[in-house]
């Protein structure tokens, strides 16, 4: 039974990470529904990440500086009320779905700040959908988020409605424009 | 008699020797009481990682050994609520596709035995409509004593059906306008939150028919501090907290809802280091006069649903703040457990089970699965 | 943005958990699916588990000294050949199913030493079906497992046969009797 | 000229001024190459922890970004091939139940386009008697070049199904006594390892259909000294390795397999140290002479499936080992990518995927999931 003494040293670092005592620093944890976290600031990176925002994910960019940041990264700036899988990090865009999913047609709507620019941006958040939840890249932020009753700006329906089958997979964050009104 | 005492003493030695443990029986299943404890739960597993093969899991909070009593399957985006401590029944709202993400749709109501856990029953809803929302007590409701059940569907065209429990049939579905989620209200009806802050009340007949169907005026800013759609029951008066530390009391004893007034949770001190509910299932009450909160401190738009290190205790009757809790692990979600003695029960951040007792003193954490997130928890009634 | 704060810390324990060099310390890890550990062994419960084999899990006893050990815990004697979630863990116990599923009479076979009293046990791991995958105390012990060829020896086959449903929930591990040639 | 060249200048910094990120259209769903690059696997994420709803991967291990190109659905106990290189369709054997987890069951065998991981078609298993076995390459195989798709079946009767893949028809269903897994045997045929240590092989017709069955003799001893039933192919030789580091040496082209011989993989100072194979897809190999193998010392009964702290290269021409390769990670389950420059895919014991080159340097690792368990690598062919 040698082998099995190599549990051991895992068991422990693993109850201390999920019991953790120091709340503040594990405060996210339900964010990330107990998955693979989410370095977003660059002391993260700085920390040895090299593969972008999340560990084993390789790092993106969308190839243009008024538009800037990681699409595998929860913190690029279109995801400023996204909630879920991120489709850049499962074969998608953050503008288009995986292959072999089909894009929601009736989506949830959020206004995010491009710093590039200084622009507010309405951004359509896209569920793709077809096939199981894509489970990479996790992420959840609520800017603007309002409960169900304002169901436009509500991200913990399951928008895939419209689509030939419910199941969700991933979500995408897709510009419809800049908000004129400011 | 000294060597019969000898003899008796071998053979109760050789005895010991040969003993073997005893062949077991198969198959053999376990069974639960017909009427769970009062320390017994119902956690939500959604399964956030694998949505479409969630579960319900039963669990003795109380328990320091084999606290986890079963599970039942609850698919993807599932609505949960149990019958009353009288009645046998557990309700699933569920969502199948033949090729399980694609192929034909089939929404139902799935019915399933307290006691053995096993399916009785279904109800099939027709119009596969039956909304898919992160699980919250709201999108699935039993009125006028466990008769009549209520499922809340969203395509986005917002509707409630009307099933009768008894005859396992649907007797209505009610267009809504625009609003969301069931809210029981009065002797055998329900409201729903509508997207400029008002209600939307219905009223049944004994048939479970529409009979009445009335609008609230606006009773807060949903743009200014929206209410979270989860309020907390204590008998017939829900109470309504907002992202920035607003509770309404309102009395849905009658026909429709009574909006009784409103207080802040904060004082001006914490109000300045903006201390807000936050996280899922953000409230729970007693039976009697208190209301939980978890609360955050720090919070700004968009903190609403990462959780917080903080419990608050609002005694509902001089609207004071009685007891702050601290958490070991920031909460997500609450809930009390019913009955006179009953244990704070916090799903954690971490997706891991905490239960506190009422001085606020960590009894145990609880893992009810190595990828589960029990986001919406559910005592007994 | 200041709670996404508390993301940088449990990032950072993360990916030291999942890419840690200590191979040797992590070699289990497989066996647990990256699931929450299994202590085995007295040290990692002398290092502040009170609550049986796996964190989180509240322990057990049979109730009798002749059948020794935990039944939610991996290294209970029974499991010497079992490969999935702990029945004992599940709502069912070391011999019996959880509610509201169903026994598959259809087994695998292990022969497992009882410390107790020094005997081989013929052990049918009897898989209980119908509900989703228990998810709780994964365990996987393979003392004379077999491959595929010798189906009766081996654990990898889902044993849910002949049962109403084949979807897999828990593993039991009952007593068939002792082993007499020996 | 010169207010002309200002006023130009002046255009342009007002158009970057104003200029916003375009408006995106809606849908917008990737497609993917209809022949995969060398460096595409196929890894199964079975989705230990929720078994019924597994997925096959589809990743670029060459790549620094966008290194996972998308996935299909893999029911519970999934088993999956890929055409080859010069074919367009992905199979996957999977089992629906009408309710999730209950209810009717439906076996099929579900049929994916490469290049969009549309589902183009499905082949009923009228039976239901697909094999559940955690995942491994040899309970779906194509012979004959890609003509005819084969099932291993298992209730705990066994049989193989075979499929034409042209036809979308099962032509035949094959019994098997008391053997178990599908090894392609000559032209068009398959053997199976049997509970003896002896092969049942098959041929068939062009029609699909069985000519001709043969058993050869036991060629090792199941209860000594098994031999792990997930071989190596390189073209048509079979390597099979067994618990205690033998390897025996098949060949596979003609009528019935050729046992040409074996040897062991550890020498006498490493077999006392008991260096064994232990792990899950144990073993690879390259197009032309090495196999590759996953080994751990210290091993003892029971210690197969833990994985291994070293990849052994052996070169199969002189039955040397030429390399030892020491994971960062143990090892659990291994894929060598095809073509002429191959990395070696490794899954390692906390299920993350290690990419090495054939140096045995680590070039990266990629998280294919928060809880996934890809524990079966497929290369191209």
């Amino acid at each position: 039974m040698k082998k099995l003494d190599r549990l051991v040293e895992y068991a422990s670092r693993k109850l201390a990470q999920r019991s953790s005592r120091r709340s503040l620093l594990t405060g996210l944890g339900a964010f990330l529904f107990g998955a693979a976290a989410v370095p977003l600031l660059p002391v993260a990176r700085a920390a040895g990440e090299s593969s972008g925002g999340y560990p084993g994910v390789g790092a993106q960019t969308t190839g243009r500086t008024d538009d800037p940041g990681d699409p595998t990264s929860c913190d690029y700036w279109r995801y400023c009320a996204i909630d879920g899988y991120l489709c850049s990090c499962c074969g998608g865009s953050a503008s288009s779905c995986p292959p072999g999913t089909e894009m929601s047609p009736i989506t949830w709507i959020g206004t995010c700040l491009n710093p590039a620019d200084n622009k507010n941006y309405i951004i359509s958040y896209n569920d793709c959908c077809g096939s199981v939840s894509c489970g990479r890249c996790f992420c959840n932020r609520n800017e603007g988020d309002k409960p169900t009753y304002r169901p436009q700006s509500n991200n913990d329906i399951n928008w895939c409605l419209g689509t030939q089958s419910a199941v969700y997979t991933c979500s995408a964050a897709v510009i419809l424009g800049v908000k004129t009104d400011q | 008699m000294k060597q019969g005492f000898c003899a008796f003493v071998f053979s109760i030695l050789a005895a010991v020797a040969l003993a073997e443990l005893p062949v077991e029986t198969v198959p053999k299943v376990e069974a639960l009481p017909a009427k769970y404890p009062d320390s017994w739960i119902f956690a939500h597993d959604f399964n956030f990682n694998t949505l479409i093969a969630g579960k319900i899991i039963l669990v003795d909070t109380a328990a320091e050994t084999r606290e986890y009593k079963g599970a039942i399957d609850a698919t993807q985006f599932a609505s949960f609520v149990a019958s009353s401590k009288n009645n046998s029944e557990l309700y699933v709202g569920d969502t199948f596709y033949s090729r399980s993400t694609s192929g034909v749709r089939t929404d139902v109501i799935s019915i399933y035995d307290k006691a053995t856990l096993n399916k009785t029953g279904e109800i099939l809803l027709p119009k596969n409509n039956r909304a898919q929302i992160v699980a919250s007590k709201y999108l699935l409701r039993l009125i006028d004593r466990d008769r009549f059940l209520l499922v809340f569907n969203f395509t986005p065209a917002a509707s409630v059906t009307v099933i009768d429990t008894r005859k396992r049939m649907i007797t209505a579905e009610i267009s809504l306008p625009g609003c969301s989620l069931i809210y029981p209200t009065g002797k055998r009806g329900f409201s729903s939150l509508c997207g400029d802050g008002s209600f939307f009340t219905v009223q049944l007949n004994r048939k479970g028919e529409p009979t009445r169907r009335s609008s609230s005026a606006s009773f807060f800013s949903v743009d200014e501090d929206p209410v979270f759609d989860k309020p907390v029951y204590i008998g017939m008066t829900a109470y309504f907290v907002s992202f920035k530390s607003k509770v309404y009391e309102v009395n849905m004893s009658g026909n429709e809802p009574e909006v009784k007034g409103s207080w802040s949770l904060v004082n001006e001190a914490q109000a300045s280091q903006n201390w807000r509910p936050s996280g899922w299932q953000i409230a729970t009450g007693d039976d009697d006069e208190l209301v939980y909160v978890v609360m955050s401190e720090n919070g700004y738009d968009g903190s609403h649903k990462y959780g917080g290190e903080e419990v608050w205790v609002v005694n509902v009757n001089d609207r004071k703040l009685i007891q702050r809790i601290p958490m070991q692990t920031p909460a997500f979600s609450i809930e009390l457990t019913s009955g006179s003695n009953p244990l704070l029960i916090v799903t954690n951040v971490n997706m891991l089970m905490d239960v506190y007792d009422l001085d606020g003193k960590l009894q145990r954490t609880l893992s009810l699965g190595d990828t589960a997130t029990p986001i919406a928890l559910h005592a007994q009634r």
